[in-house]
Parts: structure tokens; C-alpha cells; sequence
């Protein structure tokens, strides 16, 4: 121990080190008193793209989630959601989504469904039924990929962020436009039409592999 | 104070031996431990594992086990296509998602040779700079709960959501953000934000010193930091460091200066290295110093940023991302400077498919946290836990 | 079921007024462990922090399980990390809860497909009880999924196990394909 | 009515005058040959400090601290949180009682008693009030700086039993701590002591007496005396393992320190026995600095607020508010600074605070000689 | 750097230096490298005899005109059709000259091995700990060369193209 006393460890470095020790406490001390003091005030609930989001953020920064929240802004990407309505089951998403958490099938829609099957609300006329469209929405990440290709712009995400389930299985979001019976009724059709004109070439809608998580 | 600090070693019969490496004196017979930290372990930031041969409170040897986290991100690379690796890129660094996806995105460039939008590179320079900022208070902030304090941590997060809101603003996430895309960036800034950060950068200023008093200038967290984890600058280089490790050993080496990619040479800032007056060069404390210094040269650059963005007038941010995105076959290795140091990607295409053949990620905190053995070898274990918070590591990014 | 189950299970007033306290006591202090993982750690950290302020609730981070109620699975769970969440989970006292926050943890989230060194899920190993999705999921969700334990919390009453209470629980909510077909409706609507 | 008049032990007391007869006639309270009524007024202010440690100690903490961070702290239980203990407390209670394999079994179970115990048997000196002294020692300051000793016990046992390396570092840096603090802490009592000329804690309080009010209490006595009364705090933050001396329980470091394996009500009592000790050092040091139970008020003139504010109630009121002040600081202090490693808490203890407390002892003897 | 005329002319020097570099190591080393492939993006070479691999590591660390004390990166690779896996390395003069070239090293795809840089470069410890553990291919003379991301009993290299994922790992299903 002594040694290190001759290697320069000082009496005044001693006293120095005890003296800026207690202004530099005393000083953190201020701060957290004043923070302490502060406490009267509360932060307002004015979101980011408001424009007196920045005069609102003194005092308690706690937001009291259940009864009170900031909105999220307008880009938010949390749920997607599909507008199955406007929907042409082009399956661009399904393929660019980077973990396939999409699973589409698709059956053409015979001529005279055309008008039945109706068109998107850009005026577009839509060429497939879609029974089944499941996004798993346990696997999404919220990437914005599929939103981006969608060239109707039927998918996307939504503001929503809080939406947890006691089961797995309600995560996967079943979105498609026709029930099973409906759907087997139209593959019927289809196969009618395709028998009673051979010329275009019989295409049965591609399958998409099951994208189940669990 | 260095004196006291020996002095204080000394006590607890450790001596130093040359560089970094220390002599435990067996006057009083004493067994070893074996100590398993980690991987659950509040202080390992993640899921780090460290075995640590323990004689008293003193670290003999802690050895890392990495891979908690392995989670195949280049396998991943090697199956999606280009742009589908992106929001990979963002899970790696979880707390610079923006950085990291400049990165890869500068490594993609340059091996497909576009042109970027000037708007877009501005766009892009203001998101990662406004990103490293929140990653820095993340890591002062849990730096301050490793050594005890939890006030300074809550004020850092505090601040840090001003921040993610306004990147969520922007790109519609809050951490990983898939904004940052090949030839550009997902979405132009929205209307207001240019004023919004203004006022975020008027606001932060005087946190950043209130956070600079209430912390880095305490005299107990100055004790518990100066003077322990010492890295001479050349073992330093030999192991790789980068980014704020690096410089926080004395080397001035910043790679958005000495590459220069994107806006940056356009930029005023300059490197931050610690002067030696208030840290010793290469200890924790100064690494902490220079994340401190940091924020405010980002905010320097931000400010810039903000100043000399061109208009809006007919902007596509989208405009320069290739339809499809095949690169003729060749290698890169593109990098850029992460808020840890050097994050780089190696990128090999063989010109046919639309998915890299191999996509390396050489990542900061991997190679920062290969020192961990040098550094904890023979300090105490609450130096121990000092010197990890100090290396800053995000396991997302160790692992990969 | 035993005997003395049957009489428990109707319901006496004593019986469920007591435990009506002590399901209160229970879900307001919920103390998680933090379990933090990955990205989904940062998430948990911003709901402890300022903003959100998880201690309004009474959920009060502890580091060892023995103190902890509730695991918040916060990220990915690999291989090498599967064997010690089993064991950190049973290191907890009972009554315990489980918290599957982010796709990763809910099924592998992105990683379910090549990720040859993820688990893909979670309730493969330890039964979950809350699954907040979500990548990651934000402090919000969070704190909608905590509430959520806490509605399991005030449903398990002495002869009704965790089970049964999630069933009434599932029956109760929502079905998410009707909440769709709301907002659905609102989306036309506007 | 005051506010002391709210605390439910002084209820009873309030339209009286005479506490002393009624505590009288409660001592001779005999039920089948047991001294039953002395049981109570000795259990009076037990059940003040429990209700204490339930609501103010825990709840005060939460709240103080989430102020001085910017957030809310307990809000949803109960109206701003105030029944958040009571939920903590009813729910450790139904937690399943965890006993490792490993452990020493008698050690695990054994460990948070006898630092219950501990941290509460000093209560026993500490005088709440002209009458309510459980014990009226006449060596009672030193029965209360010595049955700390009975916490390191309890720690060790604690740490040792739950055969856990996180809990056993825990447990050996505790007693080192403690045990070093021990005499700083001693030496600067002794101080107090030397000022006042005697051990027993009734009487340090009745020394400080006095229409002057604080002018009267031994800080304002004597100009030396603010030095152990620092050296005090100081030491009493490390005994207690309180920030920014709480490397025991460093929760970064070691987990949760000595009391890792433990779960439900036997961690419960451990957090209770670490506000009571709380709140006793933060008693002892305003019962031999700052009066005790006397009003800090002076007379002004004809304004005899000294008088008004001096009597049996307000004495319970005058002590447990000085403590709260005390505890307050404490918090204050926890939730400011970060913590010391090992070897500069011993150097803290060694090389500063013993020297000073050494200093202070001679220069307030000098003054007690030659001086006064 | 997406600026193409400062890019031309940036990396255009980028490659004289790569080819100086290279020039130094082929006159001390001969035909133990490769010539130099002077690609725009990445200029490299390949080291042929890759039992001196380790002495043109030193050699090139420690040569005062080359200098090359950081290791930016070091990446395994597979070569499927070569029947090769091979390292990348990236190396840079920092701070002394600031120029960089790559390096590559290939061994057999089966129980090949390649001399182990980890005394050149500690941060290569860590790199070829990793490449082993992708790969499998062997550093002689490494330290320490254990596993470091899988789990130390894991079956297989997950990088090698032909990859097959194991069934379970400790009774815990691994593929979905």
C-alpha cells in the first residue's frame, strides 16, 4: 500500500477527489429534485405530426395507455389487412412477402361470373375469386413489402397495434371472399366452362402451399 | 485519480503485468469458481453467456459464449431476394435498424452501380443520424443501470421515444423500420418533419447536458469507469474495433470521413476521439465519452441535413429502385459506419439469380465483443459488468 | 373431479369473494421477468421506461424468476436458448404466467422458415398463456396483452383452471374475423 | 386535530392530555398473570412500523422515484396506487415456497427470520414519544448499533443456505460492508454520546429539550457535530444496503444479491425487514441529532410554538417525520446515484470516513473539556 | 460514393493501389498468389499455396509498405461447383496507408484446411471460429476452434449449400 502513496497519490489529491465528489452528487442530486419538483406537470397527448408536439413534452412523460394514448401516425404499419373487396388475386404480395406469411388461392371466375365477381373500386375488373387469403398475422413483420407490390392497393397495414390473443390459432386471418361450399361450386363451374370450350388451355389455379405456423 | 485507482487494485492483490494483463498474488489460499453470467443475466444486454473464473470478486478468465440469438440471418440472405433481405438487415442491429440498412443498401449499390437521388441520400443521411442518436441513448442508458443508476436510464428512454416517433412518423415503424430501400427509401418525409426535427434538435440539446451533469460528470460513475477495460489503440486495431470502441482508444477513424460514402463529405462534423483530460485514452470511460460526443456531432449533421435537403418538388422516392434487382455476378464489400463501429456486407452474386450466393455481415459487436477475454482478465466483477456495458453490444448483431 | 371440487365449483359467496381478493392482489402485481431476447427486449424496456410506465399496473421487473409471476418471452428463442427458458420457467413459483411477446416467439415470427437455428414458437416448449403479436410489437401491445393476463388472472377461480378460464375468455373476446369484418365495414363506409 | 392525531396507535390518546396515566394504567394490565397491557404499548408502535413499511416505505419509494423520472409510479391499484403493498404483499402470500434441493434447508428458512428480527428488535429503544419507549435502556443507543449485527447474521444464512453463487456473493459482500460500517458508524454516535453524556435513548431526547426548539438539538449544539452526523448518514446508507452502497443486492452484478432463491412471503419479509432497518437508522439519527421527538419550533416572544407543538402525540409525530425526512434523502440518494464497486466502498469506509470520525471524536471531545 | 464520376475516380485509384499491393506480395511470394483480379468493386487475389497463407498474412501485416494491420472482414465461402469452401478476407492499412485489398484462401470441401491467421489478426479468432462453424472447413493452428453460434453438438454446416436441417436438437423439433 505504501508504495502506491509514493507513486503519487497525493493528500490534495485526496481532499480534491472528496470535494469535487460531493459538488458533483450535490449536482446530480439538483437535477433529480428538480425532476422531482416537475412532477406537477404532465406531458400532452398531442401526437408526433401535430404541430405543438414539441411545447407538450415537459414534466411526467407517462402516458396512461388504456385510457389515454397518443394516436399513431397516419403511416403506421401494424395489422394488414386486406380489402378483400378490391382484391384481384394477382399474388404479388404472396410472392414477395420475405417469410410467405401469405397463403392465397385463387379460381378464375367463369365469363359469365364476370359481373357477379364485380369490379375493384379503381374500376378494375376483377378475374379471380379468392377463397382463400390468410395472412398468418403471428408470423408478419410488418415489413410493408406486400403493401408496397399490391397494385390495387387492397393490402395494407393499419394503425391497429393492439390486438393479442389467448390462441394461436385466431392469429391467422382468414380474409378470402368465399366460403368452402362456394368456393367447390365455382371450381365446378370453371371445370364446366373449360369442358364446353377446350380452347383456352385448361390452367387449374396454382395451389399455394399451406403456410400454416403452429 | 489513476493512482487511486491502482492504489485501490492493489488492495485486492492484483498487479499488473505489462499490457492489460495482471498477476493475482496467492499470499492467501484461495479456490477458483466458476461463475456462469449470463445468458439471462440483467447485465449482459441480451443473451450473452460468459463463464467467468472467479478467485474472490476478481475475474480470472471470462470466456464468451456467443449464440443465444443465432438466428440464420445469412441463410435467410442466401434464400430472399434482394430486397426482401432488408427487413433482415433491420433485426440484426435492432437498435440502429436504420444504419444497418444504409449499410447493406450501400453494399447492394455499389455492386448494381445506380445513381442515387440527392433528396433520397439527404433522406437517408437524417434517418441514420437520428437513429444513431437513439442508439447511443440506449446504450448510455443501460451503461448508467449497469453501474446502479436508473434515473439517467429512464430520462435516455424518455427522450429516445421523441425520437422514435419521429422515425415512426416517417417510416411507419418504430424500430424496424424497412425504410432505407435498394436505389432509395420507402416513402418521402412527411410534411412537417423538417420542423419537427428542428425543434426535436432545440429540445435534446439541453437533456443532453442535463443527462452529461447527472451522469458522465458524477464522480462515483467517473471511479467506476476510468481506468478500467484499458485497450491500447494498437491491440485495439489488431482486434478489429471500430466505430466509438475504436476511437475511444485514441485512433481518429470514422468511416463516414475516411470513405466519405453517401452526403457526408458534404458535411461538416468531425470525429470524436476523448482528450485524455477527463478519461485515460482507451478505458470505458472514454468509449462513454465518445457516444456522448456523438449525439451531439449528429446533431450537427442532422441540423445540416435539414439545412441543405433539396426540395420536394417532383420527388419519387422510389424513383431509382431497379424493377428487379439482379447484380451481375461479382463480390463487394460495402460497410458503413453503424452507431458500433463498423457494420460491413460482404456480397457475392454469381449474376443469375436474384438472391445473393453469400451475404456475410460483418458486424461491429462481434468483433468489438472478441476482446471481452483480454479486457475482463483479472478485474473485479463489478468491472466486469462495467466493461461489458461499455463494449455496447447488441446480441441481435453479435449472433446474427 | 372430487367431491369437495363439486361444492367448490358452484360458486359459495365466501368462497369467490375470497378469492376475488386474492385474484385482485394477483393481477395487480404482476412482476415479470425480464426476459429479454432480442429486438422485442427494446420494446419491453421502452413499456418499463417513462412513457408507458409499466408500474402503474404494479408489474415491477425482477432479474431472478423466483420473485417473478409472469415471463415475458420478449424475442427470438433459438435452439441454444430453449433448454434454459424451460428451466428458467420452472425455476418460477407457481402460479406462473406466460407472455409470447413478438412473432418470434408467438411461431418463429420471420424466421419460421429457414431459421434452422429458431424455435418456432414458444408454446412449443412452455405453455403460453398470452400471445402479443406484433414485430416488434409496440409498447401499446404490450401493455393490451398484459391486460389481458390480467383478465385471465380475475377468470381463474378455484374450479376453473387456466384452461377452462381461457375458453370463456376466447368465448368472451372478439373473434378477430368479425372485429375484420368491422373494420371492413368501416373502411367502406368512409 | 394535527396529523399525528390520524396514526392509529395515538387515537385513543387524543383527547388526553395525560398519556402517561393512561399508559399507566394500561401497564397494569394483567390477563391470567401475563403483562399483557405492557405487551401492547410496547406493540404500539410495531404496528405504526408495519403499517409504515406497508404503505409509506414501499409505496413512498415507488412514488418518489417515478416523480424524479418523469413518470407516474402505482396508479391503477387502488386511487394512485395506495393499495399497490397491500396487492404485493397479498400475492407473495399465495406464491409457492420454493425450497432448493440444494440448499441448507435450515440456513434458507432460518435467514430472513433472524434478519426480521434483527431489524426490528432495535425498535424496542427507540422512544416514540415521552412515554412510548418499548425499553427504556440505559444503555440503549448501544443495544441499537449493536443488534445490527443480528442482520449480518441473518444475511449470511440467507446467502450461505441458498447455495446459489449469485446469492453467496451477495451474502460475503453484505457482511463485509457491514461490518466495516460498523465503525464509522460507531465512532460517530459515540460522538453524540460524548455529547450528551449518556446511552440511554430517552434521555438524549430530554437533553435537547427546550423552549428554543432546534437551537436546542445536538447538530445546533455543538459547530463539530455536523460531522458525525454526515459520518452517521453515511455509514447508516451502507448498513442499510442502501444506493448508492448497495452492492449486496446489486441488481446488475448478482441478480437480486443475498436473496436470489427466495420466493413469496419469505422474500416479503426480507423487503419488510429492509424498510424497518430503513427506518431505524434514519430514527437513531434524529433521536441523537435532531431531538427526537422534541419540536424543532423555538418560542417567539409571546408565540409558544415550541410549547404548542411539544406533548405526547406531536412527540410521535416530531420522530416519525424526522425519519421520513431521513428516508426521503435516502431515496433521494438511491435514485441519483450510481452505485460504488467493492473496493472503493471499502476505501470510502476506511481511508475517509473512519480518519473523520476519528477527527470528529477528538475535536468534539476538545470541545466538550475545554469549551462548554 | 453513388456520385459516378467521383465513383470512377475514386475506385479507379483503389485499384492501382490494390495492384501496387499485390505487386509487393507477388515479388516477395512468387506464384503463391494469384495475379490479381482487379475488379471494380472488390479487388483481390487468391493465395494458391495456402500452406504460406499465414506467412503472407505476417508478411503483409508487418511490411512497412504494406502495412495491412486491420482485418475488416473475413468470410467463409462455398464454391458448390469448384468443390471448394474458401475464406474471404478483407484487409485494410488503417491509419497508416489506408489502402485495402481482399484476400482469398480455398481448401477442399471435405476435410480441407487452411493455416489459421488468428496470431496474424486476433479478430480473425473469432472470424474463423465462425467460417468453421458454417462451413466446416478446418484452421490449423487456431487457438481455440470450437463452435460459436450453433450449439456445440449441432449436426451439420448450415451455410454449405447442401445443408439438410437436423430433425431434432435435444428432443425439440427443429424444422416448422
Amino acid at each position: 500500500m505504501s508504495n502506491r502513496i509514493a507513486e503519487g497519490f497525493t493528500m490534495s489529491e485526496y481532499f480534491r477527489d472528496i470535494g469535487s465528489s460531493i459538488t458533483t452528487i450535490m449536482t446530480g442530486m439538483g437535477i433529480t429534485l428538480r425532476h422531482f419538483f416537475n412532477a406537477v406537470k404532465r406531458k400532452g397527448g398531442a401526437g408526433i405530426d401535430e404541430d405543438n408536439y414539441f411545447k407538450q413534452v415537459d414534466g411526467l412523460a407517462t402516458l396512461q395507455y388504456p385510457r389515454e394514448a397518443i394516436p399513431t401516425p397516419e403511416t403506421g404499419r401494424y395489422r394488414l389487412y386486406c380489402d378483400i373487396n378490391d382484391c384481384i388475386g394477382c399474388k404479388q404480395c404472396e410472392r414477395a412477402c420475405p417469410i410467405d406469411c401469405i397463403t392465397i388461392e385463387t379460381i378464375k371466375v367463369t365469363k359469365d361470373d364476370l359481373g357477379v365477381c364485380g369490379k375493384t373500386s379503381g374500376g378494375q375488373q376483377k378475374k379471380f375469386w379468392v377463397p382463400v387469403f390468410d395472412i398468418d398475422i403471428a408470423q408478419c413483420m410488418t415489413c410493408g413489402i406486400c403493401a408496397a407490390v399490391c397494385p390495387t392497393e387492397c393490402l395494407y397495414h393499419t394503425q391497429v397495434s393492439d390486438f393479442s390473443e389467448f390462441r394461436r390459432e385466431n392469429m391467422i386471418y382468414h380474409f378470402g371472399n368465399l366460403t368452402k361450399l362456394e368456393a367447390e361450386a365455382k371450381e365446378k363451374k370453371l371445370e364446366e366452362e373449360k369442358k364446353a370450350a377446350p380452347k383456352p388451355k385448361p390452367k387449374p389455379a396454382p395451389k399455394a402451399q399451406p403456410a400454416e405456423g403452429g | 485519480m489513476q493512482e487511486l485507482g491502482k492504489s485501490e487494485q492493489s488492495s485486492l492483490r492484483v498487479t499488473p503485468q505489462g499490457k492489460g494483463r495482471v498477476l493475482i498474488e496467492k499470499d492467501l489460499s484461495s479456490e477458483e469458481m466458476v461463475l456462469n453470467m449470463g445468458p439471462q443475466h440483467p447485465s449482459t444486454h441480451g443473451v450473452l453467456r460468459l463463464e467467468c473464473k472467479t478467485d474472490g470478486e476478481v475475474v480470472i478468465e471470462a470466456e464468451p459464449y456467443l449464440g443465444y440469438l443465432h438466428r440464420c440471418f445469412e441463410k435467410y440472405a442466401e434464400t430472399v431476394d434482394y430486397p426482401g433481405v432488408v427487413p433482415f438487415v433491420d433485426r440484426m442491429d435492432y437498435l440502429a435498424s436504420m444504419n444497418n440498412d444504409l449499410a447493406y443498401c450501400i453494399a447492394v449499390e455499389k455492386l448494381l452501380d445506380i445513381e442515387i437521388p440527392r433528396r433520397v441520400e439527404f433522406i437517408r443521411v437524417l434517418v441514420s443520424e437520428l437513429n444513431r442518436i437513439a442508439s447511443h441513448l440506449v446504450a448510455i442508458g443501460t451503461y448508467a443501470i449497469d453501474l446502479g443508476a436508473f434515473t439517467p436510464f429512464l430520462f435516455c428512454f424518455r427522450d429516445r421515444e421523441h425520437l422514435l416517433g419521429l422515425l415512426e412518423w416517417a417510416s411507419g415503424a418504430r424500430m424496424l423500420y424497412n425504410y432505407i430501400l435498394i436505389g432509395g427509401v420507402a416513402e418521402d418525409l412527411p410534411k412537417g418533419f423538417i420542423e419537427r426535427t428542428r425543434e426535436f434538435v432545440s429540445y435534446f440539446r439541453p437533456k443532453a447536458v442535463e443527462l452529461q451533469k447527472l451522469l458522465t460528470e458524477n464522480e462515483i460513475f467517473v471511479k467506476r469507469t476510468r481506468g478500467v477495460g484499458m485497450m491500447p489503440a494498437d491491440v485495439a486495431i489488431n482486434y478489429g474495433w471500430s466505430g466509438p470502441m475504436l476511437r475511444g482508444s485514441g485512433v481518429e477513424w470514422d468511416l463516414r470521413k475516411i470513405d466519405g460514402y453517401s452526403v457526408y463529405p458534404e458535411l461538416d462534423f468531425s470525429v470524436c476521439v476523448p482528450d485524455g483530460k477527463f478519461s485515460d485514452i482507451g478505458d470505458s470511460l472514454s468509449r462513454h465519452l465518445v457516444r456522448a460526443m456523438e449525439m451531439e456531432e449528429s446533431l450537427k449533421i442532422i441540423e445540416q441535413c435539414l439545412d441543405m435537403m433539396p426540395g420536394e418538388e417532383g420527388f419519387n422516392p422510389r424513383a431509382a429502385i431497379p424493377k428487379r434487382i439482379r447484380p451481375k455476378a461479382g463480390e463487394v464489400y460495402g460497410r458503413a459506419e453503424n452507431p458500433r463501429g463498423e457494420l460491413g456486407f460482404y456480397i457475392q452474386s454469381d449474376g443469375k439469380s436474384t438472391s445473393p450466393l453469400r451475404c456475410k455481415a460483418r458486424s461491429s459487436c462481434f468483433v468489438n465483443l472478441s476482446a471481452m477475454k483480454e479486457l475482463s482478465m483479472g478485474q473485479l466483477i463489478p468491472d466486469l459488468v462495467a466493461i461489458i456495458g461499455s463494449i455496447d453490444i447488441v446480441l441481435g448483431e453479435v449472433d446474427r | 373431479m372430487g367431491l369437495l371440487d363439486a361444492n367448490i365449483s358452484k360458486h359459495n359467496v365466501l368462497v369467490t369473494s375470497v378469492d376475488n381478493v386474492m385474484n385482485w392482489a394477483r393481477l395487480s402485481s404482476l412482476w415479470p421477468m425480464g426476459f429479454g431476447l432480442a429486438c422485442c427486449a427494446i420494446e419491453m424496456m421502452a413499456t418499463n421506461a417513462s412513457n408507458h410506465d409499466l408500474e402503474r399496473f404494479g408489474i415491477f421487473p425482477r432479474s431472478s424468476p423466483r420473485q417473478s409471476d409472469l415471463m415475458i418471452v420478449a424475442g427470438t428463442v433459438t435452439m441454444k436458448m430453449a433448454e434454459r427458458v424451460i428451466r428458467l420457467y420452472e425455476q418460477m413459483p407457481e402460479p406462473r404466467y406466460v407472455l409470447s411477446m413478438g412473432s418470434c416467439s408467438n411461431c418463429g415470427g420471420p424466421y419460421w422458415k429457414h431459421g434452422y437455428h429458431v424455435l418456432k414458437g414458444v408454446d412449443k416448449i412452455i405453455p403460453v398463456d398470452v400471445y402479443v403479436p406484433g414485430c416488434p410489437p409496440r409498447p401499446e401491445s404490450l401493455i393490451g396483452g398484459l391486460m389481458k393476463i390480467q383478465e385471465l388472472v380475475r377468470m381463474e377461480q378455484i374450479g376453473i383452471s387456466r384452461e377452462e378460464a381461457i375458453k370463456k375468455l376466447d368465448q368472451k373476446s372478439l373473434d378477430p374475423a368479425q372485429l375484420i369484418q368491422g373494420e371492413r365495414k368501416g373502411a367502406l363506409t368512409t | 386535530m394535527n396529523t399525528g392525531a390520524l396514526l392509529p396507535n395515538s387515537f385513543p390518546f387524543v383527547m388526553s392530555t395525560s398519556l402517561n396515566a393512561w399508559s399507566d394504567a394500561l401497564s397494569e394490565l394483567y390477563l391470567f398473570g401475563l403483562p399483557l397491557g405492557l405487551v401492547i404499548i410496547a406493540a404500539v408502535p410495531l404496528v405504526f412500523i408495519a403499517l409504515y413499511a406497508l404503505t409509506y416505505g414501499v409505496y413512498g419509494e415507488r412514488k418518489i422515484s417515478a416523480f424524479m423520472q418523469d413518470r407516474l409510479g402505482p396508479m391503477e391499484v387502488g386511487a394512485w396506487g395506495i393499495l399497490q403493498t397491500l396487492a404485493d404483499i397479498l400475492k407473495l402470500l399465495q406464491k409457492e415456497d420454493i425450497v432448493n434441493k440444494s440448499a441448507d434447508k435450515f440456513l434458507f428458512v432460518i435467514g430472513p427470520g433472524v434478519l426480521f428480527v434483527g431489524s426490528f428488535l432495535a425498535f424496542a429503544v427507540l422512544p416514540f414519544g415521552p412515554a412510548f419507549i418499548g425499553a427504556d435502556l440505559n444503555v440503549g443507543l448501544f443495544y441499537a448499533i449493536g443488534i445490527v449485527a443480528l442482520e449480518v447474521v441473518g444475511i449470511l444464512a440467507a446467502g450461505w443456505g441458498s447455495n446459489n453463487k449469485w446469492a453467496l456473493y451477495g451474502a460475503i459482500r453484505s457482511v463485509a460492508q457491514i461490518v466495516s460500517y460498523e465503525i464509522p458508524a460507531a465512532i460517530a454516535i459515540l460522538c453524540g454520546a460524548m455529547m450528551a453524556g449518556t446511552l440511554s435513548m430517552q434521555q438524549f431526547n430530554l437533553l435537547q429539550e427546550g423552549p428554543y426548539g432546534f437551537l436546542h438539538f445536538f447538530l445546533f449544539q455543538n459547530p463539530i457535530a455536523w460531522l458525525p452526523f454526515i459520518i452517521y448518514f453515511i455509514a447508516s446508507l451502507a448498513e442499510t444496503n442502501r444506493a448508492p452502497f448497495d452492492i449486496p443486492e446489486a441488481e446488475s452484478e448478482l441478480v437480486a444479491g443475498y436473496f436470489t432463491e427466495y420466493t413469496g412471503m419469505k422474500f416479503a419479509v426480507i423487503f419488510l425487514a429492509e424498510y424497518g432497518s430503513m427506518f431505524m437508522v434514519s430514527a437513531i439519527i434524529s433521536i441523537v441529532f435532531l431531538g427526537g421527538w422534541n419540536s424543532p419550533l423555538p418560542n417567539v416572544g409571546s408565540l409558544a410554538l415550541n410549547d404548542w407543538t411539544n406533548g405526547p402525540v406531536w412527540g410521535a409525530f416530531w420522530i416519525i417525520m424526522k425519519g421520513f425526512f431521513f428516508i426521503f434523502i435516502q431515496m433521494w440518494l438511491r435514485w441519483t446515484l450510481p452505485r460504488l464497486r467493492v473496493d472503493q466502498l471499502m476505501h470510502l469506509c476506511w481511508k475517509v470516513l473512519t480518519p473523520f470520525a476519528f477527527v470528529a471524536f477528538v475535536l468534539i471531545a476538545v470541545w466538550e473539556i475545554y469549551v462548554k | 460514393m453513388e456520385e459516378t464520376q467521383a465513383n470512377a475516380a475514386g475506385e479507379s485509384a483503389e485499384i492501382t493501389t490494390a495492384k501496387a499491393v499485390w505487386q509487393v506480395v507477388r515479388d516477395a511470394f512468387g506464384e503463391a498468389v494469384s495475379e490479381l483480379d482487379a475488379n471494380p468493386f472488390m479487388p483481390f487475389f487468391e493465395v494458391l499455396e495456402r500452406e504460406r497463407w499465414r506467412d503472407i498474412a505476417l508478411f503483409m501485416r508487418d511490411d512497412p509498405v504494406l502495412l495491412f494491420n486491420y482485418m475488416a472482414c473475413l468470410s467463409g465461402v462455398d464454391y458448390p461447383e469448384e468443390e471448394k469452401l474458401g475464406i474471404v478476407c478483407n484487409l485494410e492499412s488503417l491509419g497508416k496507408h489506408g489502402h485495402k485489398i481482399a484476400v482469398k484462401v480455398k481448401c477442399e470441401r471435405e476435410g480441407g484446411a487452411i493455416p489459421s491467421v488468428a496470431k496474424v489478426w486476433k479478430t480473425a479468432e473469432w472470424h474463423e471460429r465462425e467460417a468453421f462453424d458454417m462451413y466446416g472447413m478446418i484452421f490449423t493452428g487456431h487457438p481455440d476452434l470450437r463452435r460459436i453460434l450453433c450449439p456445440e453438438d449441432w449436426e451439420g454446416y448450415p451455410l454449405r449449400k447442401d445443408y439438410e436441417v437436423q430433425e431434432t436438437y435435444h428432443g425439440i423439433k427443429v424444422p416448422n
